[in-house]
């Protein structure tokens, strides 16, 4: 049941990312992108973490793909599209290839480790995986999270000020 | 600011009361007209003939030019219109042809439902505006 | 059986479908969207590595994964914008003078 | 005896029975409700009008809905030459799948207990009950802003694409104040499944047992975010006085302007869909869910039925606000409020 | 940064709900605020004025119906004032004639008003008060019914008199209507004017000042809301005007909000008129006594030989005017009407020009949108209440 789960999302994850680096219009990709987050919201649900799930759709296709989606409605990139490739797609192909070989030659011999923790399944489903995330951000990482909120603040005003008609 | 919300919603609100219909059902429950309506219009006929002696007084008048008539004679010597069409398409239901005519030989009914389906239809011939 | 391999198989497959659209592309939006596939292989990374060492720390990245990304979406936006109102395009061929 | 709780791994067949009837019993029934919302919007605001609304297909006007539906389906389906056909067909349908899959993780009702096989279980009256329910809600709500987008982009004309621009704006914007809002609910409720906060809204106002008829509605102690939160959702699921995408006397039709036939009605019944949904959520978060003097789903329904009465009414009051009106009432008034109220609920909940 | 930005240009009609009639607006946006605004006129020309020249004196009355189809009566004054005016049987005119052109020509107001406000409030989204305006307007379209037969297209006002008299029992009816007007105009206001939105989107849009109003040659409510106080019923009175005790409500602000209200108040004058006029009415004659101008009775003609050929001569060659020019203006609805008709001597007039407020309020409307959002080019297009009929010709 859950493998068939995953290998149908995880597929369907793929083929939308290829569409979102191969379609023409920019549209279509941003539509595919946002397949492609849908699928990895049903991987983290199926990770047990409902949680990033939430925020995935909320923050990624709910916030940041509207932007996106808004910007080429904005600027009307429907046909600005002249030359889909630079010359390297050669090169882009060896090196796209070289990652995936390294890493897959990393996954298959090696094996994932790193400090061991407490969280199991059982104690998500007892403690509820919203409590352990927000343990987790405001005890052990409040200090990241604040400068994470600046980093916010400024993104901001420097958004702001790059699309001023006049500056 | 409140207030005026408040308001504005009462009003609506007070409408939603049965009894504050205006509707008229209309093809079910037809309204009077007003005697002096000007719809379709009719000639007034006598005994045997129409009361019109084809005297173009309506024609002349009418703005719209949308009235034919041909005149002539009757065995009896009298005038008659031999043709008196409207083109309803063209009428304007002025009804100026009703308040030139000096034999009072056309009157305009309370009809106002005139539609067809094809222009010819619109041609009001002699016999169409005796009988309306 | 679904293991862990399975979803770093899985990121590394999203990482290197992104890096090739980021290197091939010339649509600044396009290239920008690359990069969103290839920051979203490595929170699945994250949160698959996370699950199976029992520890939330991967978890909390991939709030500032995301943080970073709004950012950059922002900010990234708004400069495609503005290199829009001059330029009438947003071809990476174009981005070519140093100042604007 | 204490009743069961129907799982997946224990008894497959019956839980997957019992939940194809729930789920369909959910999706007739706002179907139904949304077929229907229309034929009654028609008709109060025809009557607040002075007017009749329809009364001529069926009993009073009963199959109106029906004939309107058989009518777009059988109307030819325009797709204009220049749209991008693509994101045009599916526009309709993303702004529909969210706004029904809202409603799945809406409790209309107390546990429904049944005997099989001896046993006692207990069902509750809900699809699904997702620890994470609220978020969910603002998650598919964000999602449903792709419709509109896409169809005022896909349209290939000027009056969509204003109507989109417009509406995507718009929805961002009080999503956030809506968000907010609901923020002080949870703190109070301390959970985010929707199931939860109904049953923390069971108790006796403020824990007094001298009141205990009144019960312990978060209107009443978050009466400020019961407030921001019908604003910010009716400009959230456009109506008026917010209906600035589709503003019929200013950009025709606003997204919707180059859709016919079922596409057409599709978003009409998104925009049905929206506000029961928007109602259901309104009931269960401020008005105690199914709590009240009836039997549990009924209560649910009278509440969800009088705020679409409340929102219909609205429509047919007040005009339409102007777009810089409605960013200026979103950000500066809205959102600051939502912020505020949740300040003052954290030093409420840390001082009692 | 050199920011060069794009306009949008879109075009808004002759097709669209909102420009009431076949206006075509040409707008150029940047964003949602209008760079500039290009009204294109001529979608409903008919060429009135020149068909008018082929048209007896009696004749052309039924055409200025047609310009401003929603104050027929308004027109039909203007004209036929201005051919007794060239007749020179101004003095002739019965006071009962005078009267009950007064009654209707103010009922004509009230209904051009009520469209105005239905239709102003439907384009900002209110559109309740849309139907509670036209349910008030149709008392006024079965007064019509009733008086000239026609529910638009009245037809009632004659070269030197009326069609018919008053039809017995519409003065009860009449005064009736006027007596609830104010409560009418309560209820209109309970919807609209304190309300917050209602008030948003109205103060402060399309402004334009007194002296830019004169300068463009705006008459009528738009004039009297940038507080000039010009009212052609009070300053250059006809018709009787002069008997009346009213006032010309004129206001400051110059936007959207005042023109609003000086027409509300205009219409609570309006009923105040009526009243009054119908206090006054006394029985009398309906036409003048110009046997070469007007149509003999009935009875006569048949009767009466002499009546017959003065019946026969008007109905077929129409009356001749002396060689001339003359201007007349009245206060119809929307502002100044004004009917300018040379005569060379003939039954038919040399030339006739009108001047249509509607036109020339409608100048004033790039100068009012430019710089403001999309929204408020309805909310002015609005409340210039302007009818196309009048606008083309």
């Amino acid at each position: 049941m859950e493998a068939i789960l995953f290998y149908l999302t995880a597929t369907v994850a793929i083929i939308s990312a290829v569409f979102v680096t191969q379609c023409r219009n920019p549209i279509n990709s941003a539509l595919n992108l946002i397949t492609t987050f849908l699928c990895l919201a049903v991987f983290y649900i199926m990770l047990e973490s409902p949680f990033m799930a939430a925020i995935q759709i909320m923050v990624y296709a709910g916030a940041i793909m509207v932007l996106i989606v808004f910007v080429i409605m904005l600027l009307n990139l429907g046909l600005a599209v002249k030359e889909r490739y630079t010359h390297g797609i050669a090169g882009a192909g060896v090196l796209s290839a070289l990652i995936l070989f390294v890493a897959n030659y990393f996954i298959r011999y090696g094996e994932a480790t790193g400090t061991g923790g407490s969280v199991t399944s059982e104690v998500i489903s007892s403690y509820g995986h919203t409590e352990l995330i927000g343990r987790a951000m405001f005890v052990d990482f409040l200090l990241p999270f604040e400068i994470a909120s600046i980093l916010l603040l400024v993104a901001i005003v420097g958004a702001v000020i790059l699309s001023k008609r006049e500056v | 600011m409140f207030k005026e919300f408040a308001k504005g919603l009462s009003i609506t609100l007070k409408h939603l009361l049965p009894g504050n219909c205006t509707t008229v059902q209309y093809p079910k429950q037809k309204l009077e007209m007003a005697p002096r309506f000007r719809g379709l219009h009719r000639l007034i006929s006598t005994e045997h003939r129409e009361k019109c002696v084809a005297c173009y007084l309506c024609p002349t008048v009418c703005p719209a030019k949308c009235i034919t008539v041909v005149a002539a004679e009757n065995e009896a010597g009298e005038k008659y219109p031999e043709v008196f069409e409207i083109d309803m398409l063209r009428c304007i239901f002025c009804g100026y042809c009703v308040e030139a005519c000096p034999m009072e030989a056309i009157e305009m009914t309370s009809a106002y439902e005139m539609a067809n389906f094809s222009r010819d239809d619109f041609d009001f011939g002699k016999e169409r505006l005796l009988k309306s | 059986m679904i293991t862990v391999n399975h979803y770093l198989l899985l990121s590394a497959i999203l990482f290197a479908i992104g890096t090739f659209g980021v290197l091939t592309r010339k649509n600044a939006i396009v290239i920008f969207m690359c990069i969103e596939v290839m920051l979203n292989s490595v929170n699945l990374t994250f949160i698959a590595l996370s699950r199976h060492v029992g520890n939330m720390d991967g978890q909390i990245f991939v709030f500032f994964v995301m943080t970073v990304a709004a950012a950059e979406a922002a900010v990234g936006l708004a400069l495609m914008i503005a290199f829009f109102r001059n330029k009438e395009s947003i071809d990476t061929d174009d981005f070519n003078m140093l100042k604007w | 005896m204490t009743p069961e709780v129907l799982t997946l791994s224990e008894t497959p067949w019956l839980f997957t029975g019992v939940m194809l009837v729930k789920i369909i019993v959910a999706f007739v029934a706002t179907l139904l409700i949304v077929a229907y919302a229309t034929y009654a919007e028609r008709k109060i605001i025809g009557r607040m009008q002075s007017r009749m609304g329809p009364n001529m297909t069926g009993p009073k006007g009963l199959l109106q809905p029906i004939a309107d539906g058989l009518k777009l389906f059988f109307k030819e389906d325009i797709i204009p030459s220049q749209a991008h056909w693509f994101a045009f067909i599916l526009a309709p349908m993303m702004i529909l799948a969210p706004a029904f899959i809202s409603i799945s993780v809406i409790p209309f009702g107390g546990d429904l207990q049944f005997t099989y096989d001896g046993t006692l279980y207990a069902v509750p009256m809900q699809i699904t009950d997702l620890n994470i329910g609220v978020l969910f809600i603002v998650a598919m709500a964000g999602l449903g802003v792709y419709g509109i987008v896409l169809a005022g982009l896909a349209s290939n004309s000027k009056y969509a694409l204003l109507g989109g621009i417009r509406s995507t704006a718009q929805m961002i914007s009080y999503e956030l104040a809506v968000g907010l809002s609901i923020v002080a609910i949870f703190m109070l409720s301390e959970t985010l499944s929707l199931r939860g906060i109904v049953a923390a809204q069971q108790q006796p106002l403020w824990g007094l047992e001298s009141v205990s008829f009144i019960p312990n509605w978060y209107i009443f102690c978050q009466p400020l975010a019961f407030v921001l939160f019908v604003i910010g959702s009716m400009a959230e699921i456009n109506r008026t006085p917010f209906d600035l995408p589709e503003a019929e006397t200013e950009l025709v039709s606003g997204f919707c302007t180059e859709y016919s036939a079922m596409k057409y009605a599709l978003f009409f019944m998104a925009e049905y869909a929206n506000m029961i949904t928007v109602s259901a959520i309104a009931s269960t978060l401020f008005l105690g869910g199914w709590g009240g003097p009836f039997y549990g789903w009924i209560n649910f329904l009278i509440k969800v039925f009088a705020f679409m009465f409340f929102f219909i009414w609205i429509r047919a009051t007040f005009p339409r606000l102007r777009y810089d009106q409605l960013m200026f009432l979103g950000w500066k008034i809205m959102l600051p409020l939502a912020l505020v109220n949740i300040v003052i609920t954290g030093i409420a909940i840390l001082l009692w | 940064m050199a920011a060069n930005t794009e306009t949008m240009t879109i075009n808004m009609g002759p097709q669209h709900p909102s420009t009431h009639g076949v206006l075509q607006l040409i707008l150029e946006l940047d964003g949602e605020i209008v760079v500039k605004a290009t009204p294109h006129i001529g979608f409903l020309h008919r060429g009135i004025e020149k068909l008018s020249e082929h048209r007896t004196y009696h004749q052309i009355i039924p055409l200025t119906d047609r310009l401003d189809y929603l104050a027929p009566m308004s027109n039909n004054l203007g004209y036929v004032l201005a051919v007794e005016k060239l007749l020179g049987i101004t003095d002739e005119i019965p006071e009962r004639v005078q009267r009950i052109r007064v009654i209707m020509t103010e009922l004509t107001r009230l209904k051009s008003h009520l469209v105005w406000l239905a239709c102003h409030a439907l384009d900002i989204g209110a559109m309740t008060v849309f139907l509670y305006c036209f349910r008030e307007r149709e008392c006024i379209t079965d007064i019509y019914e009733k008086v000239s037969g026609a529910r638009m297209t009245s037809n009632y006002f004659r070269v030197g008199g009326l069609a018919d008299d008053l039809p017995d029992g519409l003065e009860g009816d009449i005064r009736a209507f006027a007596e609830s007007i104010p409560e009418h105009i309560e209820e209109y206001e309970g919807l609209l004017t304190g309300n917050r939105i209602w008030q948003k989107r109205t103060i402060g849009v399309g402004e334009i000042s007194a002296e830019a109003a004169i300068d463009i040659g705006i008459t009528g409510p738009s004039l009297r809301a940038s507080g000039v106080d010009w009212d052609l019923r009070r300053d250059n009175p006809y018709s009787g005007y002069e008997d009346y005790d009213f006032d010309v409500p004129v206001r400051t602000g110059c936007d959207t909000f005042d023109r609003y209200r000086v027409r509300l108040d205009e219409m609570l004058q309006s009923a105040r008129i009526i009243l009054q006029a119908l206090d006054k009415l006394k029985p009398g004659p309906i036409l003048a006594d110009c046997p070469k101008v007007v149509l003999p009775p009935k009875q006569d003609v048949v009767n009466n030989i002499e009546s017959l050929i003065h019946h026969f001569k008007i109905v077929t060659e129409g009356f001749k005017t002396e060689p001339g020019e003359i201007y007349q203006g009245v206060e119809a609805p929307k502002g100044e009407l004004g009917f300018y008709l040379i005569a060379d001597g003939s039954a038919y007039p040399f030339r006739m020009k009108i001047r249509p407020p509607s036109f020339v309020n409608l100048q004033g409307l790039p100068q009012m949108v430019e710089g403001k959002l999309l929204a408020d080019v309805i909310a002015v297009i609005g409340t210039l209440d302007i009818v196309l009929g009048e606008i083309d010709r």
